[in-house]
């Protein structure tokens, strides 16, 4: 029960950041068709900052909290970007897509190696997330409570904004139908923009959070990105609720089995179960009945 | 040359739901060889669908069955081996590829694996004359994506000559073509629906009423009339339904 | 494909036969051939990229996969003879306790062992390639998918370090198939080897390219649907292809393991099979010499860019996906073929040409093509 | 020309090349084959040697402060005269953190640039890579990390820590220091964190110390979340850690977190130097033990000039760290054993070598002729405030080398 307990949590705040960083992904992916393997490097970028911010701050609580938003601006402002000079132009290419951003992605790394060096950074933790609060008997870390509340918050702005406000609406028509969408009078060059900003600030999110796990280095956002596109793929592109429960079922399906093998061998079978599952449902766990996905 | 089984396609309460929506609804048709089927009705009928229901791009349940065989049952490529060809709204041939690389891929169907990796020699008797049925010898070595929109629809149909289909479903084949080009298209399907089943989706009535052997009304996924062009102008419910205030051509 | 494209196309092998058996031969030290020898076994891997993906569409990023199952068996096959009979590799004795696992044992027989090179790829990536074709997982899903499981091979390796060397691979071989890899004229041999096998795939290429299967291959990447409506399974077709991507590039890693003595979990993981496809597109994806230019071109550029600047290796990788796929997504065989301005035919580049297939009806109904919409 | 002609042409070049291919085979394996003649060249007032470490890639991380120190003992080395009155003249390669391209550079550093040895390498997979290439041309190469032991090539200098030197030291440091009776294992999956386990059992088992558990995660992993909940349920007196670069990050974060500290269940480390600490986050840390051959607050003469020059060549944050020690070291033993031999020739240093030592910032270090490692003394260190790590514990003086462990009953091979 003790074991039960425990590894569900694990699996659970695994899952949080698979989701953090795939949420993201699912907007750009699902509405542009655009796969965007630069996003591991403005997880990256993230997380960066908020070690400059710590620097500048100096004080660890009020640096993660004056971080979070300007780890949103600096990842949002670095989808714009990408997207305004590289993938505007390749819409029409997606594959292409892919590599062209993987490319971005290995001169990220290396600016960042440039930059900060290749050592690791430790960004230190606020006092108030170290040690754990006690759940059902077991302790569960507060930084990772911090990042399962932080990645549920996200997810729902996330959706009030696409549920609740005019540009959500436009989100989703473009997804649904992105000629349509144009022929109404949407913008879909705003909106494709808009959609990255917030996809790309995001990562740059879930970077600054990632800094209470790990250390900061180059290659953070590297070690990410091929699950986190597994999830979008597994819980059906264009899904936010595809991805929440897949995210959430890869982190608990991992933390059992490598509870009861080891750390390699779980990566492996968790992979393997992904390829069978596609077998089974293609579309991913939620389908989608659009035809402007790529 | 009457193959049992072979010379008609024979419909039996075909029905495609889509999440509820119902967009064929037990639809009733026999399709019969040497005549050109024409199938109308208003958008949203269910035409495409149906033909997209026989040619196995959308699941349905019921019967199609021809030589001896359900349709329904089978992935697209099995069906077309079976003899069942179809075109598409916009016209799809492999532009990258010539006039003459167009029709030969399409007799790929009848080679055997090994040949397919030798390289072509010479032209397929088939390919030549196609080529001539269709009236684009002249053009056969220049890549289709150049051709005109028309000829990009003959080159489709030639295909399926090539393809030795016995069956023929094209949807809107004359959209965009000139009236000149219509009257050329229409004379070609008749000359090849000859030994064929040839089912035609069109909306220009002008054309349906000049070429049609048999015309069957579709609207909302139901079969509402089937005959002569002549029966089918004085069919009261067809009239009341559908011809009253779209179509001024045939009424 | 005309008489003159044919003569230009003998014409450019022999031109590359005579620069790769004669030329470098003759004019590169003992050193710098031996690094050939390795940029030849990524060019054999490469030019099944260049079918897969630049003839066939399918970006595969996880060749590494393949590359690793040729590699691996050729080690352990080396490993094996170095050993002698009935004994057991150095690494076993060291971290096993020298116990060998039964599926090594096998892999003693030299026969066996070039059998799994061609045949353990042709298994794989048949069981593979059909169950993700047959279900239409195509475009981003397949790519991020061969991603996945490259990344899960080289994870598999790396947690078997009894069995596979683990992290450190397998290296430290004494000789192939009898001869000594010591001796600089035997690494001589290793060269013309990888170098004659680098030209006869792209001799099979050439055949295959002006094929009727290299024809029904471009069509299926470009008009899928439409090849189905052919009576074609465009999986069938596409499975094909990949299969003998899959093969080459598991007899440029079988090579790669004596040519460069080592052979680990980096050489097929992620990275490596992305750089794998660096090659390809620098060279032009679609074009006949172009993955194996490619691949050759990137390899030279890798060694000496880290020779003068180390660290700039990543910015010169990492611009060229940018600036190749970006503004030259036909690779240096556009550029040539524009500065030639000769008009290209079957499967020029299809990169900012190719439209997006809809070949079902259009309407705002919930439309019959959910199935196979869902990738480009 | 038709595809026939092309055909043929195609297969006459195919048989050409494979019969030109076995036409030039030369020596069957077991014949010797011509030994590669060495192209050192010495006439002039300059010798060359090799640099060889991963300034790029993931291994950049260390491998670059170990580039610096052979840099500053090559610079001190030359402003003291040179070897043999010659100058050095250094060749710096990048093995970009691949074994593959260790292996590649150190072929060329040797074939190509002839340099009289090559200094570098770090993890064991590079060393493992290169170690062919050294042995088959007949070169030197001087290794400076501890690793996992179980070898010992004619053709490699080990100039790092084997197990007994720092493995087993810190075993007997928590059996009798420590009084431990259960300890848990943790380790990135490689060679060397699996080689220094299964020592471990071995040790434990002729010890009466339970192991409660052994986890690996892959290199670079950073999810300690299941492997720390395994240690607290485990409950051990201790735990090893091999883990290695990052992960040591994730799992202290991850230690800490879970309420886990060096008062309740301390953890050695053997891969966690001055370097890392700030990296790992030295909250994360302090308390914890390290087990090395070198700190840099060691109070030695040799030290603190050692410490204070290479502050000034790499500014004053610069830490020192025991794999920089002993790669600054084993250029001076290089030295040390040319000067003896008065040749640089390869078999020549080798003769020579046994007994050379050198007044190291460690300590004295004496070469083992024999199996090519060195002698030191095994230091267990705590981790301060300050991220500097003081010495809690020491072993009676140097330890000889003894990469096999032969010396030790109940190690058997695993």
């Amino acid at each position: 029960m003790e074991v039960f307990v425990s590894q569900v949590f694990t699996g659970l705040s695994a899952g949080a950041v698979l989701l953090l960083i795939a949420v993201g992904l699912t907007l750009t992916f699902g509405q542009m068709g655009v796969i965007n393997m630069a996003h591991g490097e403005f997880l990256m970028a993230g997380a960066y900052t908020a070690y400059v911010v710590n620097l500048v701050v100096g004080d660890a609580g009020l640096g993660l909290l004056v971080a979070l938003p300007v780890g949103f601006l600096v990842g949002g402002l670095l989808g714009v970007v990408l997207e305004a000079s590289v993938i505007r132009w390749m819409y029409h290419r997606p594959l292409d897509t892919l590599l062209v951003t993987y490319g971005v992605g290995l001169v990220l790394q290396q600016v960042a190696r440039d930059v900060f060096g290749a050592p690791a950074k430790d960004v230190p933790s606020p006092s108030w997330l170290s040690g754990s609060v006690p759940v059902l008997g077991y302790d569960f870390p507060m930084a990772r409570l911090f990042l399962l509340l932080l990645s549920v918050a996200c997810l729902l702005a996330v959706l009030a904004l696409l549920r609740r406000t005019a540009l959500g609406r436009q989100v989703r028509a473009t997804v649904e139908n992105r000629d349509l969408a144009e022929t109404v009078g949407i913008s879909t060059r705003r909106t494709d923009r808009i959609t990255f900003f917030l996809g790309s600030g995001l990562a740059g999110i879930a970077g600054v959070a990632l800094t209470l796990l790990g250390s900061t280095g180059p290659t953070i956002g590297a070690s990410y990105i091929v699950e986190a596109f597994l999830v979008v793929v597994v819980g059906g592109i264009g899904q936010l609720k595809g991805t929440v429960i897949a995210a959430f079922s890869i982190g608990v399906l991992q933390a059992f089995l490598e509870y009861a093998t080891s750390g390699s061998i779980a990566k492996v079978v968790v992979f393997l179960a992904i390829v069978v599952f596609l077998q089974v449902r293609p579309q991913g766990i939620f389908a989608v009945r659009t035809r402007s996905l790529a | 040359m009457s193959v049992p089984g072979r010379d008609y396609l024979e419909v039996r309460g075909i029905r495609v739901e889509f999440d509820g929506f119902v967009a064929v609804d037990g639809v009733d048709l026999t399709l019969l060889q040497g005549q050109v089927h024409f199938l109308i009705g208003p958008n949203g009928a269910g035409k495409t669908t149906l033909v997209d229901a026989l040619t196995g791009l959308v699941r349905a349940t019921g019967l199609a069955s021809y030589d001896n065989q359900n349709l329904l049952d089978r992935p697209s490529h099995a069906i077309v081996r079976l003899g069942i060809g179809r075109t598409f709204q916009t016209a799809t041939v492999f532009e990258e590829l010539t006039v003459l690389q167009n029709l030969d891929i399409a007799g790929g169907v009848h080679r055997r694996a090994r040949s397919l990796l030798r390289r072509r020699r010479g032209v397929p008797e088939r390919v030549h004359e196609t080529l001539a049925t269709i009236g684009l010898t002249e053009q056969a070595d220049r890549p289709a994506g150049v051709l005109s929109h028309g000829q990009k629809q003959w080159l489709e149909i030639g295909m399926l000559l090539v393809q030795d289909a016995r069956v023929m479903l094209l949807d809107e084949p004359v959209a965009g073509m000139s009236a000149e080009e219509r009257r050329e298209t229409g004379e070609l399907l008749h000359r090849i629906g000859q030994e064929r089943t040839i089912v035609v989706i069109e909306h220009d009535m002008d054309f349906v009423r000049d070429f049609a052997d048999v015309v069957t009304v579709m609207s909302a996924g139901r079969v509402l009339a089937h005959g002569t062009v002549e029966e089918i102008r004085a069919d009261p419910e067809v009239q009341r339904v559908y011809l009253g205030h779209t179509v001024e051509g045939v009424a | 494909m005309s008489r003159r494209t044919t003569l230009l196309t003998a014409l450019g092998w022999l031109a590359l036969a005579a620069a790769l058996l004669g030329l470098a031969p003759a004019l590169l030290s003992d050193f710098r051939l031996g690094l050939l020898a390795k940029y030849c076994c990524y060019a054999i891997a490469a030019v099944g990229i260049g079918l897969a993906w630049g003839r066939g569409g399918m970006l595969v990023l996880g060749q590494g996969l393949y590359f690793g199952l040729g590699g691996y068996a050729m080690a352990m096959h080396l490993k094996l003879t170095d050993a002698g009979p009935g004994q057991v590799p150095d690494f076993m004795v060291l971290y096993a306790g020298g116990e060998m696992p039964v599926w090594w044992e096998p892999f003693r027989s030299p026969v066996v062992t070039l059998l799994a090179i061609l045949l353990l790829p042709v298994l794989v990536a048949t069981v593979l390639g059909a169950a993700i074709f047959k279900r239409r997982v195509k475009g981003a899903y397949f790519a991020i998918l061969s991603q996945a499981l490259t990344a899960a091979f080289a994870i598999l390796l790396i947690g078997q370090v009894k069995t596979t060397g683990g992290f450190n691979g397998l290296n430290n071989f004494q000789s192939f198939f009898g001869y000594s890899l010591y001796d600089p004229v035997n690494k001589r041999m290793l060269y013309f080897l990888a170098a004659g096998v680098l030209l006869a795939s792209v001799a099979l290429m050439a055949q295959l390219h002006r094929s009727r299967f290299g024809e029904l291959l471009v069509a299926t990447r470009d008009a899928e649907e439409r090849v189905r409506f052919l009576g074609h399974d465009p999986a069938n077709v596409k499975l094909v292809a990949y299969v003998l991507a899959a093969v080459l590039a598991s007899v440029g890693g079988a090579l790669f393991v004596p040519v460069v003595g080592i052979i680990s979990p980096e050489d097929v993981g992620v990275g490596a099979s992305i750089a794998l496809v660096a090659g390809v597109a620098l060279g032009g994806r679609a074009s006949l010499f172009g993955p194996a230019l490619g691949a050759l071109l990137v390899g030279y550029a890798e060694t000496s860019l880290s020779e003068s600047f180390p660290g700039s290796w990543s910015y010169f990788q990492g611009g060229l996906f940018v600036v190749v796929v970006l503004l030259l997504p036909g690779g240096l065989a556009q550029a040539l073929s524009a500065l030639a301005s000769v008009r290209h035919r079957v499967g020029g580049p299809p990169g900012g040409r190719r439209r997006r297939e809809r070949p079902a009806s259009d309407r705002t109904r919930p439309g019959p093509t959910t199935p196979q919409e869902v990738t480009a | 020309m038709n595809s026939r002609t092309t055909r043929t042409i195609t297969a006459a070049f195919s048989v050409a090349a494979l019969a030109g291919a076995l036409a030039g085979c030369g020596a069957k394996a077991g014949e010797s084959a011509d030994a590669a003649e060495s192209c050192v060249e010495t006439d002039g007032d300059t010798v060359k040697i090799g640099f060889l470490n991963s300034l790029s890639g993931t291994m950049a991380i260390s491998e670059t402060t170990v580039f610096k120190s052979l840099s500053m003992a090559a610079e001190e080395i030359n402003a003291d005269g040179g070897v043999l009155g010659k100058q050095l003249e250094i060749v710096s390669e990048d093995g970009q953190s691949e074994p593959t391209v260790f292996a590649e550079k150190a072929t060329k550093l040797i074939d190509q640039d002839c340099v009289a040895a090559v200094f570098g390498g770090w993890t064991s997979s590079s060393r493992k890579a290169m170690l062919p290439v050294f042995e088959g041309k007949d070169a030197l190469l001087f290794y400076p990390v501890q690793y996992e032991g179980l070898e010992a090539s004619e053709n490699i200098f080990y100039t790092g820590a084997t197990t007994n030197q720092q493995i087993i030291p810190a075993l007997d440091y928590l059996k009798d220091e420590k009084g431990i009776e259960s300890i848990f294992l943790v380790g990135s999956d490689y060679v060397f964190p699996r080689t220094a386990n299964a020592i471990i059992q071995a040790y434990a088992e002729e010890h009466g110390i339970e192991v409660l558990g052994e986890e690996y995660q892959p290199l670079g992993s950073t999810s300690f979340g299941t492997v720390v909940d395994k240690v607290k349920a485990a409950g051990a007196d201790a735990v090893f850690n091999t883990l290695n670069g990052d992960s040591n990050v994730a799992f202290f974060k991850e230690y800490k977190g879970k309420g886990l500290t060096a008062e309740s269940m301390p953890v050695v480390s053997v891969s966690i130097a001055e370097e890392e600490v700030p990296g790992v986050g030295v909250d994360n840390l302090v308390g914890q033990y390290t087990a090395w051959n070198y700190y840099q607050t060691l109070e030695t003469p040799v030290n603190e000039e050692f410490v204070a020059a290479f502050k000034e060549a790499n500014g004053a944050k610069a830490v020192t760290s025991d794999p920089m020690e002993a790669a600054y070291t084993s250029l001076h033993l290089w030295k040390g054993m040319v000067e003896k031999a008065d040749s640089f020739d390869v078999d020549d240093v080798v003769a020579a070598a046994d007994g050379v030592t050198f007044e190291a910032p460690e300590g004295t270090v004496t070469v083992n002729g024999e199996n090519h490692h060195i002698a030191k003394t095994a230091l267990i260190g705590q981790i301060r405030e300050d991220g500097l790590i003081e010495t809690v514990w020491s072993s009676d003086g140097p330890i000889e080398p003894d990469p096999f462990l032969e010396g030790y009953a109940w190690w058997e091979g695993e």
